[in-house]
């Protein structure tokens, strides 16, 4: 089996008197594709953000490759090899599409920009994708929600990035180009040199390109398991428990 | 006549068109009214009301598209040749050193205004505003509030620094230019747009916000630095009332007029010139007609609204009609 | 004989020839100021008188770059002639050749440079000698106060219409010899800001001897203040610039010991006066230095300025008679 | 002691914590300094200070939490008592109409503000510019720049608006705790802040978004003419040159200082109000030790950074422990 | 079969250069509950904000229970009992849960807000959900991507409304709380007293709730099937088939 890219060691992090995330330990091995699930609000999203350098733990550790880091920063995270999509797609309603899927990976010559080679490369990628945009040159404020993501998500995807984070890539994708942007994964994975974690609340999409899944629920990983061994209707067994427990928990407590 | 709807197209695209179109209506309008708006000393004139604003307008729309605001900057201008004449005149330093280092303590207020905005959390509206009072005392406490003049070991270089009749608008457009090409062609631009349009999305993707921020204040103070001195060089002295909040508002004006949100995230240099110009042709046109100091307070406000609802209108049909 | 011969005059205003209708710009560093209301009537008198007229700009807040603008854009415009305040030693100096070189005659006004240094090559000064009315301040101040602490409020410090009479009553106050400790304090640009800086500064200051003031405005805070708190009846003395209607009441009701009257209306009047006559005699009639006084207003003679609302202080816009009766008081 | 600590909690949960303590420690600095900061005659000195500037930043706040802002309100400060001065000596109107006159011409001035901004869609910003100038002229030409006396009709009147020691402040914390509950307690406020906080999204959940700019235009320029009544009556004079732009930054000054976002969105009316202590206190307190002239502004500005900075940390403090 | 609740005929709607809707033409049942699919891009969006009185159509009529009218703004529409969920979701961030919740639909005692009813209606509708929130008090900046859906969807569907617009009402919840939602929505479509137009990517959600799909292309309704009539593999294909037509249709126009 394949060494460990990533591990993630006892790390909480609290928001004030939320506890978003209470004792996570998670590994990723180096061209595996990992699922990660859960409720919503379970943590996922901070997770992500603790990996990509966004957030700092406030403890627990991360080691890329074997050797414990610390994340100072987006930048930091990305210069080792970390990129991530956002759940909120961190555009820019100003600049357009393609300065957009360059942000702050603009080609230069220096000191100008490169704007005809992005604007290329652009088009390019979102026709892989299968989403057609009425222009690259129009700002990012003007397209619909699955062309927005789509612009997210091409910008880590076609990035040379190690570890991949992505956090719901396919929510707003419509059936096609979502099936296309999960070919595109694979053939990432198939590629084999770089790793990928996806969150996604649809189970049978998680399954089509996951190597393993991982539950998070109560602010740890409660569920570690391969494809081979799970099925869509273990994984909304396994979601609905944990909802009517918490339903219980809600009767008993209700009235504080 | 294909080539020349194309040219006409082209320009009609651009952001800027709307408000140049007012701004050659006004001077049409005052060329016909009085005859001698465009008479070279009249140029000139109009020139040196819309220079100095011009540059400082130009700092303030970096800073204004990173989501900033600086309102110390009007008091920079008053200060920095004072700092000159210190460093020439008590410290005997030569002139150009003396100049640059006015600039660099200039800046150097910039990086304080950005580093208790950025690192304290202090908004930047207060901050400057406390520095614009702070630096305000210094400026009154080390010249005594008396005016002074250019030094004379300065003589020499006055006719570059704005004491010639082109010199100034030739500053400012240089400058224009430059920071122009910054603000649509390079990193530094995108990125302040970035970080103006989508403070929280910009920092997700990586970019060094602070950095963004407080660049921008180093630049807009610089700028509101050198366009004091410039303007000292061409009235030949240095003014403890010149520039405060007056120039600073009008610099902030001229960018808003020229297309800038105060709210971040868009905004262009070429339209706060251009912002700058139709003030100072408002200026200097009803000076020529010859209005009285409370009439003309009420001509430019109806003719800034005018121009401004014009150029609205305008605007809105060259979107329209953009194919 | 040809004596009669002039007096049948020619065809312009009295007996003067028929001119054009020549126009006079006047540049201020504060237009909007209420001090400067009569200068303007006086201005307009003169120019309805001679069949001209005049402009009034400049600056609102005494930049000396917007003023110098101003004068170019006169000069651009051909004006017939120019009234500046000299408020800056040095940035008129080019403005004001320019125009003498495009045959504008100049006359400054209200404000002269620095002592003994004008700044500019205007053909006269048409005004009050600034440091001379700092001085005579000084010396009234110290025949009013013995000894300790006393204040000298100034809207704008540096601004050569006001700075030269602090200057010059401290240098009275000390050749004087007496121990007195003389404040300078700034009392800022407004009305209300200028009330409430000096209200809290005789709050903070229980042992003041004294309160005056070099400008209009803060004249009238300290006859505002003196009044609030009675300092009168405690000793303190006061004094200041000025006849806007608060420092006047303030004379009347007795909180102000003078105020100093530098006939403002004149200061409109003259200038127009002064360049009419330059070109109407191709600049034989040079521009005379016209010193448009310096005069102590008390309880004693305050009264006419209080019962009648006239032009020549401003107060009214009307044209009317002022009858006076009596003996003219002096020395 | 529970009782205390429930209190204090309470207390520390509320954002204008962190602004009040810092009020309470210039106060506690300058009574300890001079020994007189808590004499009444000085008290009625701040309450002077604070009082028109905080019933400005009050209407001020409801327009920058809708997104807008309006410069021209000092400058309707300056306007409204000469309206009424015009409507009781000239046009022979009783004074109580007379002062409804000038407050309804203010609101109406809003109105113009709003709907130039609004429908015309023209920068606030530029606007109120626009406007700023406009009403400036008015009142000059109207006025002849002249200061009048208070209309004799209106002695009776006098001492409730503003002549009386406490007159000031007392309208200034009543309209102070009616447009608190405006902005926090009814559906006006809650539109208002969805307003500024998200334009787009609050016209899709199918807000009047127009409809609350335009009338929060109107009550800030409304209050900006009540302010500079009461402050007529309190100096006795109608001044063409108080207000302005000095007053209208004050009182921006004041909303930021207290928290309110100049982007839109967030802001509380008790915060302006304790940043306008804040200001009124530093400045009379240094005016009570008696700081020279060239200090002062040194002095104010240092002061009002260090207090920013102080409360941007005590308000992290705060949010920090909150459980 | 129930009358028609909404009719829209000929609609179009153009953008600048793009033009969005071209001539659609669509009905909706009394009672009825409708899906609407299409591409990323296809107009979806841009037809349901035309429905909620956002956008006016260029051309092109609306009729409601017959009568045509003409919807001058979204609080017009409303006032005609119809409501919507925004693909944008249309939160304020700088408000709390429980008034984004009731934005301009608040509970008054005039002039006061009546904040206490509000919080306890919010906390037990979101309960309903399955949605667990830190607080109804908190902002919502502060939420997650499902919780902050959630709240969209709150807002109309506990609204009064004849008939409810929902743009992608699931995108971003988890299996848990997007099958509650399924539920919410099934329950109110046996009630029978509001019709509704829902999008969705996920055909599979789709066919759960929906009587009738329509699909969006080429700025038409080009397919209009009940859905005892179709699977998610025919409504698959038919978007692909779409895609590979496309494709073909930009190797033609490349290079332009
Ligand atoms: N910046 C923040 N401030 C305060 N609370 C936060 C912040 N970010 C997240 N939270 C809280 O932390 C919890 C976890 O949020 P997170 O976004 O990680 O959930 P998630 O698993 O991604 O959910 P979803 O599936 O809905 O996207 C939520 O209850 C949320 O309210
Ligand atoms: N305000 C606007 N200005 C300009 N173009 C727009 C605007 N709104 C939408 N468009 C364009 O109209 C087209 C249709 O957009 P719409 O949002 O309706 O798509 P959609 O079917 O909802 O897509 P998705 O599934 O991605 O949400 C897109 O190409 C988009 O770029
Ligand atoms: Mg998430
Ligand atoms: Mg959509």
């Amino acid at each position: 089996m394949a060494a460990d890219v990533l591990t993630v060691s006892h790390v909480a992090k609290r928001f004030g008197a939320v506890t978003a995330l209470r004792d996570v330990n998670l590994r990723l091995a180096a061209g595996e594709v990992l699922g990660l699930i859960g409720d919503n609000g379970a943590g996922k999203s901070t997770l992500i953000k603790i990996l990509s350098g966004f957030h700092q733990p406030d403890s627990g550790t991360l080691s890329l490759d074997g050797v414990e880091v610390s994340l100072r920063s987006v930048d930091h995270a990305r210069s080792l090899g970390i990129d991530c999509v956002y759940q909120d797609l961190a555009l820019v309603n100003e600049l357009s599409v393609y300065h957009n899927m360059f942000l702050n990976r603009e080609l230069v010559r220096w000191p100008l920009l490169r704007n005809r080679s992005m604007r290329t490369l652009a088009a390019q990628h979102l026709a892989d994708m299968g989403v057609s945009v009425p222009s690259v040159d129009v700002e990012v404020a003007k397209l619909s929600g699955g062309q927005r993501q789509a612009i997210a998500v091409a910008r880590s995807v076609y990035s040379s990035a190690r570890i991949l984070l992505l956090d719901e890539p396919l929510a707003a994708m419509g059936a096609k180009e979502g099936a296309l942007i999960l070919d595109l994964v694979r053939r990432l994975r198939d590629r084999g040199d770089v790793s990928i974690i996806i969150i996604a609340h649809n189970y049978a999409q998680i399954l089509e390109v996951c190597d393993r899944v991982n539950l998070l629920q109560h602010g740890e990983i409660s569920y570690d398991v391969p494809r081979s061994r799970t099925s869509v209707q273990e994984l909304t067994d396994l979601v609905v428990a944990e909802y009517r427990q918490a339903k219980h928990r809600q009767s008993d407590t209700s009235g504080g | 006549m294909i080539a020349l709807r194309r040219i006409g197209d082209e320009f009609l695209k651009r952001r800027e068109a709307s408000i140049l179109l007012v701004a050659i209506a006004l001077m049409a309008y005052f060329q016909a009214t009085t005859g001698i708006f465009f008479t070279e000393s009249n140029i000139v004139n109009v020139s040196q009301y819309v220079a100095a604003t011009a540059i400082i307008a130009a700092g303030q729309v970096l800073l204004l598209v990173s989501g900033e605001i600086d309102l110390s900057v009007g008091n920079v201008y008053t200060l920095a040749p004072f700092l000159m004449h210190y460093a020439v005149d008590f410290w005997g330093v030569p002139v150009i050193p003396s100049i640059l280092l006015a600039l660099v303590l200039s800046a150097l207020i910039g990086l304080v205004n950005g580093f208790i905005t950025v690192v304290l959390r202090v908004p930047s509206f207060v901050t400057t505003l406390g520095m614009l009072f702070l630096i305000s005392g210094i400026t009154l406490i080390t010249s005594n509030a008396y005016p002074v003049p250019i030094p004379t070991a300065a003589d020499a270089f006055a006719p570059w620094l704005g004491a010639a009749p082109w010199a100034e608008i030739i500053w400012a457009l240089l400058i224009i230019a430059v920071l122009h090409a910054v603000l649509t062609s390079t990193r530094w631009g995108l990125h302040t747009i970035a970080v103006g349009g989508n403070l929280l999305g910009a920092s997700e993707a990586g970019i060094r916000v602070g950095r963004i921020k407080i660049g921008n204040f180093m630049i807009c103070s610089a700028l509101g630095g050198f366009a004091g001195i410039i303007e000292a060089f061409r009235i030949d002295s240095i003014d403890p009332t010149a520039g405060g909040t007056g120039i600073m508002f009008a610099a902030v004006a001229s960018a808003v007029i020229g297309g800038t949100a105060l709210a971040g995230g868009s905004g262009t240099i070429i339209g706060a010139l251009l912002g700058a110009v139709v003030l100072g042709v408002l200026r200097d046109g009803f000076n020529l007609i010859g209005v009285d100091a409370y009439t003309f307070d009420l001509i430019i406000g109806a003719a800034i609204l005018l121009a401004m609802i014009s150029n609205v209108h305008l605007a809105r049909l060259r979107r329209a009609g953009r194919t | 004989g040809p004596d009669q011969q002039s007096n049948s005059g020619g065809e312009g205003v009295g007996d003067f020839p028929k001119t054009p209708k020549w126009k006079f710009v006047f540049v201020n560093h504060v237009t909007s100021n209420p001090f400067f209301v009569p200068t303007q009537y006086g201005a307009a008198d003169a120019c309805a008188l001679l069949g001209c007229e005049f402009q009034w700009t400049g600056s609102k807040t005494s930049i000396a770059g917007e003023m110098v603008n101003a004068t170019n854009a006169a000069v651009s415009a051909k004006a017939d002639g120019i009234a500046l305040c000299v408020v800056d030693v040095n940035a008129f100096a080019k403005p004001v050749d320019n125009a003498l070189d495009a045959g504008i005659p100049v006359v400054s006004y209200n404000a002269d440079g620095a002592p003994g240094k004008p700044g500019t090559n205007r053909l006269a000064y048409i005004g009050q000698d600034l440091f001379t009315s700092g001085v005579r301040l000084g010396e009234r101040i110290a025949e009013l106060v013995e000894s300790g602490e006393v204040v000298g409020f100034i809207a704008t410090p540096g601004q050569l219409n006001i700075q030269p009479r602090i200057d010059g009553a401290k240098q009275a106050i000390e050749q004087s010899g007496k121990s007195i400790t003389f404040n300078q304090i700034a009392s800022g640009a407004e009305l209300p800001q200028e009330l409430s800086t000096i209200d809290a500064y005789s709050q903070g200051h229980p042992d003041l001897k004294g309160m005056f003031a070099v400008d209009a405005g803060s004249t009238e805070g300290v006859a505002k203040v003196m009044a609030k708190y009675k300092l009168k009846d405690k000793g303190v003395a006061s004094g200041g610039f000025d006849l806007v209607p608060g420092t006047l009441e303030g004379i009347k009701n007795g909180h102000l010991d003078f105020t100093i009257d530098q006939q403002p209306y004149l200061q409109g009047f003259l200038p127009v006066l002064s360049l009419y006559l330059y070109k109407l005699s191709g600049g034989l009639v040079s521009p005379a230095e016209t010193n448009t006084g310096l005069l102590f207003v008390t309880k004693d003679n305050v009264d006419p300025y209080l019962t009648t609302k006239t032009r020549f202080e401003g107060s009214d816009t009307k044209q009317q008679l002022v009858e006076r009766s009596g003996a003219i008081g002096h020395g």
